[in-house]
């Protein structure tokens, strides 16, 4: 039985996930995450021990382990790393093994990926000149409108005539809501319109990036049921969200780690 | 790996690459009294008729995050490329100071009203506007370059009070000739081996020439073709790529530098294209200012900003990325690069119907972190690497 | 006419700043009172609060205000209000009175930043404002205080005693997050990376501000002068000393109130009197 | 108060007409394969030369800006992103590729494949890509016919020569092309009208000279500007414009302007904000603001400095036109220069500067303009960005108020008696050294 951790160290959360392919396939057995505060090696360590924790595992006990995210580097006891587009593509092909597709929004980033048939990432597009499209402009506009961010979501599926936000900047967007809201615009219309707008960039990402037919949302904004509707509605294909679409890279890292392990120890087989 | 000369010789390179202050130009001008400086914005001049006209041709590539904008942006806005804007900021904070005349071309429209900017606020300075033809398959065509290389001549003959012989335009075609054939053969070297000799090396041995003599600058080149095979070096397992777009602005050291780290072996690039646009010898016999202008026609190397429709620059990439044996393109970008982008959309299309895997990045050259072109470039390589 | 007062009303994106000016004949327009609310959602809600709020600090009832002039993003939401005039107009007209002499006004706001040049008799020569993006704004700031855990307060202050200034790559207001978080992440020191936080706003600015003929004296308009840290930083890119006066913050209202008491004065034939809703 | 403004009367009309049947005539070359159509670019176009085939001009330019103008241009422009084109990418080009993929056109009908793209660059780099691509996608045979830059004080010789050149050979190539032979009585004919034309187009943009001005030398002339570029070698262009001057020359004589008073007179450079064309001119109405010369007006010639096509040497004056009389071929200073003029003779108040992110040609570098206007004349200068074609780019709120506040220091101005200039122009930032 081979043990393998992948830690996903990103800028405010840090994740991990233990698997083990005891039964012949790799199973998840252990989370654990923790806030990743300035030292990026405590939080990976921390997070390990947590997991670790939750499987009843013992520290130490893993035979490999794999980094991805922001901090990936940072992690001196890694044996591999991986950045989170080729995590995240792999942990999500696990959960929905027919998809095509994965779109990751979070704070700051929009990710789009295609895969290939046998799950490789087959190409990918990022948000990379400003926040425009990134999950912020929700955390921005809950904290203007002053509704809870998990509230956002369900608000703005009550929406009856959504207005459009053009604005190409997430923070002078907040004076197009200025408007909206001194125009008596309802605040379910509002919030409809700014997942619009980012689901108007993600889709442009996305199709940039190749398409697919089976979409996965993963990243912050994926619990949020009304970016969900505006990308279905958008993009017209299934979208499916993970239970725990937070731990999708920490897995992808731990399954792309458990193979390296199995090539590197079929490899030293064949040498002795 | 023992090649202390060679080591040397890069890391002088790499010094005058980041040195803004033109310190070459200045040594040359005092070791050549009277003697002017012309500076070229930055791809397809003719610095064969500078060189002949007794001047030092000086190779114009910006000036990366070494300088802050505090004017040039109040001159040229938002959307408008890094390297226009670096440049025009050299001039306004006195660095062009030992250049006594400066040359563009119809490179892109940007590059265009750049020069006419400059010829305003400097009107002590010789600012020329050379027409390259976008139709080379016209008869009509090498008449009328010849025709504009002629009269870049004789306005510099004008500046410089002197004249440029038949004789010496030879002379100086047979130099640039050498230096061109020379970095062939480093190019030739480390698509072979790539390996021995990295693109940063490389990159910065080729930059440096534009500041420095071309007699100076071939026997930089020669040291190095002879002393890399001595070097060793193991390979890596690296995916082979071609680096395409980069030939106007420059990628900042530490992204070339980052590439080769993020596991790519670069086999080819446009980097300062501006040294070597040739793909073979200018003839050397008959009329000089025709030879120059018929290779300009027939001989000079695709780019985003060269345009002859009797070969379509995507498929030239296509043949080029399998001639060289490389598994992906990396279409490296500069941003608000309108004619990259615009040429982006038929080489996607053409590496997709051809199978090439590519990439596209997108960089700035006063950019100085680049965590996320790291992240790209290590994804492009997994995706390649693991199944 | 018996009215004696005046009130401008200045409805920026984050804060909605309301005075009261009096012209009591001889000694030249005296402010009153003044009052600051955030401006929220609903920004009709906003300028009356800080109308009603100025009134009470200045101890008179409404009614006898005679004229009150909007200003701001949403001066147009000023449904009690008489007229309307952009910030741009009105910043020249308050600078100019806080700092008898102003030739150029840099103002930091929320979402945008401007410069005005002004000439000898208190007019608009020329201005620029950015465009698009609200990078480098004071928005860039307050995120990046926030992504410190540093009050707005606190960030000026702190800065100054920043020895090795980080650089700080992005001007987007919500980039600069990341930057700071590697920045942290390296070990730097909360003084460095807030030091070079307000250095690229101060390039920013004045990059801008070039556009327009900077003359001395420069005055800093806006929230944005309380910051000690922004101004030395601003002082030292454009190697110029900046005049600060501690009613900067409400620069734009003054410039209303005072363009209020003009129209208030029957003598004052207005070339400028437009009917609100306009 | 007149918040908005619109010239609307019998040239309105016809303009609706002629332009309508040009859409016939595409139409009726797609359906049938006859007349024969040539895409061109509208800077510096040479229909003149396509009269002696008898073939209609097919400029992508006025589908897209039709588009914007009816605010459909973001689908399009969204397709053409999809296929890999860049946010930064001119959205002229993106919105006709868009509409291309998606088979739209901006009245319904049906748009031809070209017998020809005819690549007539002038100046403007954008447009070799965008040719590139169209002859590409759709197949279609292309010629470039490359005009030199006006890089010198006067039109050179050898330019000349070589532009006369390429227009000879792309008759040869029409001739291959169409089947048809090169009339060369009916192209002298069709320069013979483009001077009249030339004539009246002059006369009607010296009309703006008078206070009030009898149109809008900016969003009015665009309603011209069709029948001009279309038109410009046929009878009909002459009789359209002969009507246009008559029309003007009688508002002048009653003394009707744009405004019932009009207030303010501007100069306006750089192409409009398609997308929000109404929104924009009401910006200026609401002030009583009249563009009384625009450098946008001349992109296709510039002619009221003297210009015209002579029918005697007709491959020659097409040839000039292309080298030296439209303003997208001219350099910056050029450009500066004829603004200048303009502000002088016809007696504006200030210039407005929009800075249009698609076109680099038009704005790349009109910062350094500003400056040269602001600080070296001492004009009051404002300066606007947005886009011409994309909408994403046109930020409402921030445009009018930087429109009232330059009109608020205008007025104040006005009324204080104050002239708005420089008092001792400062000394240029570019003579400054550091170090």
């Amino acid at each position: 039985m081979r043990k393998v951790a992948g830690i996903d160290v990103g800028s405010a959360v840090t994740k991990a996930v233990v698997v083990s392919d005891a039964e012949g396939a790799a199973v998840v057995v252990g989370r654990g995450s923790v806030r990743t505060g300035v030292d990026l090696e405590k939080a990976a360590a921390d997070a390990l021990a947590a997991a670790l924790a939750d499987a009843g595992w013992q520290r130490g006990s893993v035979d490999y382990i794999a980094t991805t995210g922001f901090g990936r580097s940072s992690v001196s006891f890694r044996d591999l790393q991986v950045t989170e587009i080729t995590s995240g593509a792999r942990g999500a092909r696990r959960l929905f093994p027919s998809a095509t597709a994965v779109l990751d929004i979070g704070s700051q980033c929009t990710r789009a990926i295609t895969l290939a048939e046998n799950g490789k990432v087959r190409g990918f597009k990022t948000n990379d000149k400003c926040a425009a499209g990134s999950g912020s402009f929700i955390v921005r506009a809950a904290k203007y409108l002053q509704i809870e961010l998990g509230d956002v979501g369900e608000i703005a599926l009550r929406a009856e005539n959504p207005q459009p936000i053009s604005s190409i900047c997430a923070v002078l967007a907040e004076s197009e809501i200025i408007n909206h809201v001194s125009a008596g615009v309802s605040v379910e219309d509002i919030l409809s319109g700014i997942y619009d707008s980012l689901a108007e960039r993600a889709s442009m990402l996305l199709k940039r990036a190749g398409m697919g037919q089976e979409l996965v949302l993963i990243g912050g904004v994926a619990r949020q049921k009304g970016m969900v509707r505006a990308l279905e509605n958008r993009l017209k294909v299934p979208v499916s969200v993970p239970a725990d679409c937070e731990y999708v890279c920490a897995l992808g890292a731990a399954l792309l780690g458990l193979k390296r392990l199995e090539t590197q120890l079929s490899a030293a087989s064949c040498q002795s | 790996m023992h090649c202390a000369e060679l080591e040397r010789t890069f890391d002088n390179c790499a010094e005058i690459v980041q040195d803004l202050s033109l310190a070459e130009v200045r040594r040359w001008k005092n070791e050549h009294p009277g003697a002017k400086a012309i500076g070229y914005f930055p791809v397809y001049a003719p610095m064969e008729i500078i060189h002949a006209c007794g001047m030092l041709p000086v190779g114009l590539n910006g000036a990366g995050d070494r300088l802050d904008i505090q004017y040039a942006d109040a001159r040229f806005g938002s959307f408008i490329c890094s390297i226009v804007k670096t440049t025009l900021e050299m001039a306004m904070t006195g660095h062009f100071e030992p250049l006594d005349g400066m040359l563009f071309s119809t490179i892109c429209d940007s590059a265009r009203n750049l020069c006419y900017v400059i010829k305003r606020n400097f009107p002590q300075m010789y600012v020329d506007f050379l027409h390259l033809p976008h139709n080379p398959g016209s008869p009509a065509t090498l008449e009328f370059l010849r025709g504009e290389y002629a009269r870049l001549q004789q306005q510099l003959e004008e500046l410089g009070g002197c004249r440029a012989t038949e004789e010496g335009l030879r002379h100086t075609i047979a130099l640039y000739n050498q230096n061109r054939a020379l970095l062939r053969q480093l190019y030739a070297l480390r698509a072979a081996a790539p390996h021995l000799l990295r693109t940063w090396e490389l990159y910065t041995l080729m930059r440096a020439g534009n500041f420095v003599a071309v007699e100076t600058h071939n026997q930089w080149l020669r040291e190095a073709v002879e002393e890399l095979p001595a070097r060793t070096g193991k390979p890596r397992d690296s995916i082979r790529v071609v680096i395409e777009g980069s030939f106007c602005e420059q990628p900042p050291l530490d992204l070339i530098k980052l590439m080769e780290e993020a596991g790519c072996y670069v086999v080819d690039d446009d980097f300062i294209l501006g040294r070597r646009w040739f793909t073979e010898d200018v003839p050397m016999n008959g009329d000089p200012l025709t030879a120059l202008a018929e290779s300009y026609l027939n001989r000079a190397v695709y780019s985003s900003v060269r345009h002859d429709f009797r070969n379509p620059r995507h498929k030239a990439l296509v043949e080029k990325t399998r001639r060289l044996n490389a598994q992906a393109v990396i279409l490296l970008i500069a941003k608000f690069c309108e004619p990259a982008y615009f040429d982006y959309v038929l080489f996607k299309r053409e590496l997709e119907s051809a199978g090439i895997p590519h990439l596209l990045l997108e960089f700035e050259e006063k950019a100085f972190t680049f965590e996320r072109l790291r992240s790209e470039v290590e994804t492009f390589v997994e995706s390649l690497l693991f199944d | 006419m018996g009215m004696r007062f005046a009130a401008g009303v200045d409805v920026g994106s984050t804060q909605t700043k309301a005075v009261i000016m009096e012209d009591n004949g001889g000694g030249g327009p005296r402010l009153v009172a003044r009052a600051l609310v955030d401006t929220g959602a609903n920004v009709q809600k906003a300028a009356e609060h800080g109308f009603l709020a100025a009134c009470r600090e200045a101890g008179i009832p409404a009614q006898e205000v005679g004229f009150v002039v909007g200003t701001g993003y949403g001066r147009y939401k000023i449904t009690f209000g008489n007229t309307q005039m952009t910030e741009i107009t009105c910043h020249a007209r308050g600078a100019v009175f806080l700092c008898p002499g102003t030739r150029t006004v840099i103002d930091m706001g929320g979402q945008d930043s401007k410069a005005i040049s002004i000439g000898a008799k208190g007019e608009v020569l020329d201005f620029v404002m950015n465009d698009k993006c609200a990078a480098g704004t004071g928005r860039f700031l307050a995120n990046a205080a926030d992504v410190m855990g540093v009050s707005l307060d606190e960030v000026g202050p702190l800065s100054l005693q920043g020895k090795q200034p980080v650089k700080i790559t992005t001007v987007c207001t919500v980039f600069v997050e990341s930057d700071i978080l590697s920045y942290l992440a390296q070990g730097k020191k909360a003084e460095d990376i807030l030091n070079g936080v307000h250095m690229a706003i101060a390039r920013r600015t004045v990059s801008l501000a070039r556009r327009v003929p900077i003359e001395p004296q420069i005055a800093l308009t806006g929230g944005v002068a309380r910051n000690i840290g922004m101004v030395r930083a601003l002082e030292q890119v454009l190697g110029a000393t900046l005049q600060v006066s501690a009613e900067a913050h409400f620069t734009g209202a003054i410039g209303a109130a005072l363009f209020a008491l003009e129209k208030m004065d029957q003598s004052f034939e207005s070339a400028i009197w437009r009917p609100a809703h306009a | 108060m007149t918040a908005k403004s619109e010239y609307r009367s019998q040239i309105h009309q016809l303009q609706k007409d002629l332009m309508l049947r040009w859409y016939e005539r595409l139409d009726e070359a797609a359906q049938t394969g006859s007349p024969p159509t040539v895409a061109m670019m509208i800077s510096g176009n040479c229909v003149e030369l396509l009269e002696g085939f008898g073939a209609v001009p097919l400029y992508p330019e006025v589908n897209a800006l039709q588009l914007a103008i009816r605010h459909q241009s973001l689908e399009p422009i969204l397709a053409a992103e999809e296929l890999g084109y860049a946010a930064d990418n001119c959205a002229y080009v993106k919105a006709d590729i868009g509409c291309m993929l998606k088979g739209i056109t901006p009245t319904g009908g049906k748009l031809p494949v070209p017998t020809l793209v005819l690549c007539n660059f002038v100046g403007c780099n954008t447009y070799i890509k965008w040719f590139e691509h169209v002859a590409e996608l759709q197949g279609a045979p292309l010629y470039m016919l490359d005009v030199p830059f006006f890089r010198t004080e006067h039109p050179r010789r050898e330019d000349i020569d070589y532009v006369v050149r390429q227009l000879q050979e792309t008759v040869q190539k029409l001739e291959a092309l169409t089947g048809r032979r090169f009339d060369y009585d009916r192209f002298r004919e069709a320069v013979r009208c483009s001077a009249e034309v030339e004539e009246l187009w002059s006369r009607i943009k010296r009309l703006a000279q008078k206070t009030p001005s009898p149109f809008d030398a900016y969003f009015d002339a665009i309603t011209l500007m069709g029948p001009l570029y279309v038109y410009r070698g046929t009878p009909a262009g002459v009789e359209f414009f002969r009507v246009a001057l008559q029309e003007m020359e009688d508002k002048v004589a009653r003394g009707e302007g744009v405004y019932d008073q009009e207030k303010f007179r501007v100069v306006i450079e750089g192409p409009p904000p398609y997308p929000y064309f109404r929104t924009f001119r009401d910006m200026f109405a609401k002030w009583k603001a009249c563009a009384v010369a625009s450098t946008y007006s001349t992109v296709g010639g510039l002619w009221e400095f003297g210009f015209r096509h002579d029918p005697d040497h007709p491959f020659e004056a097409v040839a000039l036109h292309m080298l030296a009389h439209n303003v997208t071929n001219r350099n910056y200073l050029q450009r500066y220069e004829q603004i200048r003029r303009y502000v002088e003779e016809w007696n504006a108040h200030g210039v407005i500067i929009h800075f249009v992110k698609s076109c680099r040609l038009f704005s790349a570098g009109q910062g350094d303009m500003r400056d040269y206007f602001t600080r070296t004349l001492g004009i009051p200068t404002l300066y606007l960005e947005s886009d011409l074609e994309d909408p994403r780019y046109f930020a409402e709120a921030q445009t009018r108020n930087r429109i009232d506040a330059y009109f608020e220091a205008l007025e104040h101005a006005q009324a204080t008696g104050v002239s708005i200039s420089m008092e001792k122009p400062g000394p240029s930032a570019a003579l400054r050294v550091i170090e």
